[in-house]
């Protein structure tokens, strides 16, 4: 089965989810971002995402194979779309499942941050008086927050 | 030797084109590569910003030699997601 | 539209998250509870869930309102199956959507973990030589990790 | 006065029933209410297990005083999600 892909076709959440489904896992959390229709109080009108497909592909294979290492875990999908995405329709899937909660959580919330800072696809925002590639996204789970998370899931 | 650089979107944008054939000395690194393209492209990307390479689709060091053939791409900051 | 369902039929978890999404959100997590084919080693059968179904939504609508207010966002659905759950059948939704990523990770966490604690309802795990009501769930996302990773997110 | 009390889960099957109308007297408090039935079923929860009590749909502290008509309902630790 694929678990990585980059498509320009609409995404399917729900059959990225079932790819990480497995009768020995009690927990699955499934990341959409979807386009919002507002940035910075612009209105936006349409995204269009481009991909260096190759490397794409090869960068999201890293994330997902870092964090099944890191949490222990054995089932993460990832799929992303490309080219025009309309308000409200998602632009990326990030599915991950795991016997216990915690690591399906932390897991996803660390792939969706991790594949925004490396993986080569650039989200340009259409206004209805111009456009613009969107520079450097939110870095809000910043690495020393993510280490601190660390941390206490180690304690806990 | 002639290297053969890709450039993606903002990039692809700013340079007005998506590939360019450059030619470089022999055993040119990374960091000679970028230099000669903020010399060709002085808008492409302001002096406090780094300028990011992919050698066959693999993130380069500034260090890295470079080789005939090689699958050379300039990655502006990404915004996946 | 009812964010707070307690229902005896199969959960639909697009429906489930298809509540809580808007164009001016652009991240949804939805999380799945899932059973499990196995406890401390032994093979589980099926599971039933009992509620106290007055009570329970009552307390589910505690969870939703003190999250929301917790992380100023507006929209979360939870969705609770009861009677008898089958292995790799879905017992929990809990979907929550928000502008960014960040509040939309940590209340879906911080629901489940809730609502484990405080909803009045009661899994009885089904083996092939008899059954158990489940005591009580691995607490794993304790108070004081919960309340650390609000500070964190706070400095952040 | 009468305070009928429900049992669930693993309360109702550790007592043999589902709901039991009490005689308690007027005034009387949760605490009260729970050793009333630990006496009435020694075997219900173990002494050092507090037995959680829901009136009227809410949890409910040993303190709160019971009135005619309370729903009264015994919680035993929950295991949902």
């Amino acid at each position: 089965m694929q678990m990585i892909e980059i498509t320009t076709s609409p995404l399917d959440p729900e059959q990225v989810t079932r790819k990480v489904m497995r009768d020995s896992n009690g927990a699955v959390v499934t990341f959409l971002g979807t386009t919002r229709d507002n940035f910075e109080g612009k209105r936006v009108v349409t995204l269009e995402y481009e991909a260096f497909e190759e490397m794409a592909v090869k960068e999201l294979e890293k994330v997902r194979q870092g964090l099944l290492d890191e949490f222990g875990i054995e089932d993460m999908a990832i799929s992303h779309r490309i080219g025009r995405v309309d308000i409200g329709e998602t632009s990326l899937v990030v599915a991950v499942a795991s016997p216990h909660r915690k690591e399906a959580f932390m897991a996803c919330h660390k792939a969706v941050d991790w594949l925004k800072e490396t993986v080569p696809i650039w989200k340009k925002e259409v206004y209805e008086d111009g456009s613009r590639w969107v520079a450097c996204e939110d870095h809000e789970f910043t690495h020393e927050h993510a280490s601190a998370v660390e941390e206490l899931v180690a304690d806990s | 030797m002639e290297i053969t650089v890709r450039f993606f979107a903002l990039y692809r944008e700013r340079a007005g084109l998506s590939s360019l054939a450059m030619e470089l000395p022999d055993g040119a690194s990374v960091a000679a590569l970028t230099d000669v393209v903020r010399q060709r492209f002085p808008r492409l990307a302001p002096p406090e910003v780094k300028i990011v390479v992919a050698v066959n689709a693999e993130y380069a060091e500034p260090e890295q030699v470079l080789r005939p053939g090689d699958d050379v791409c300039l990655i502006p900051p990404v915004s996946g997601g």
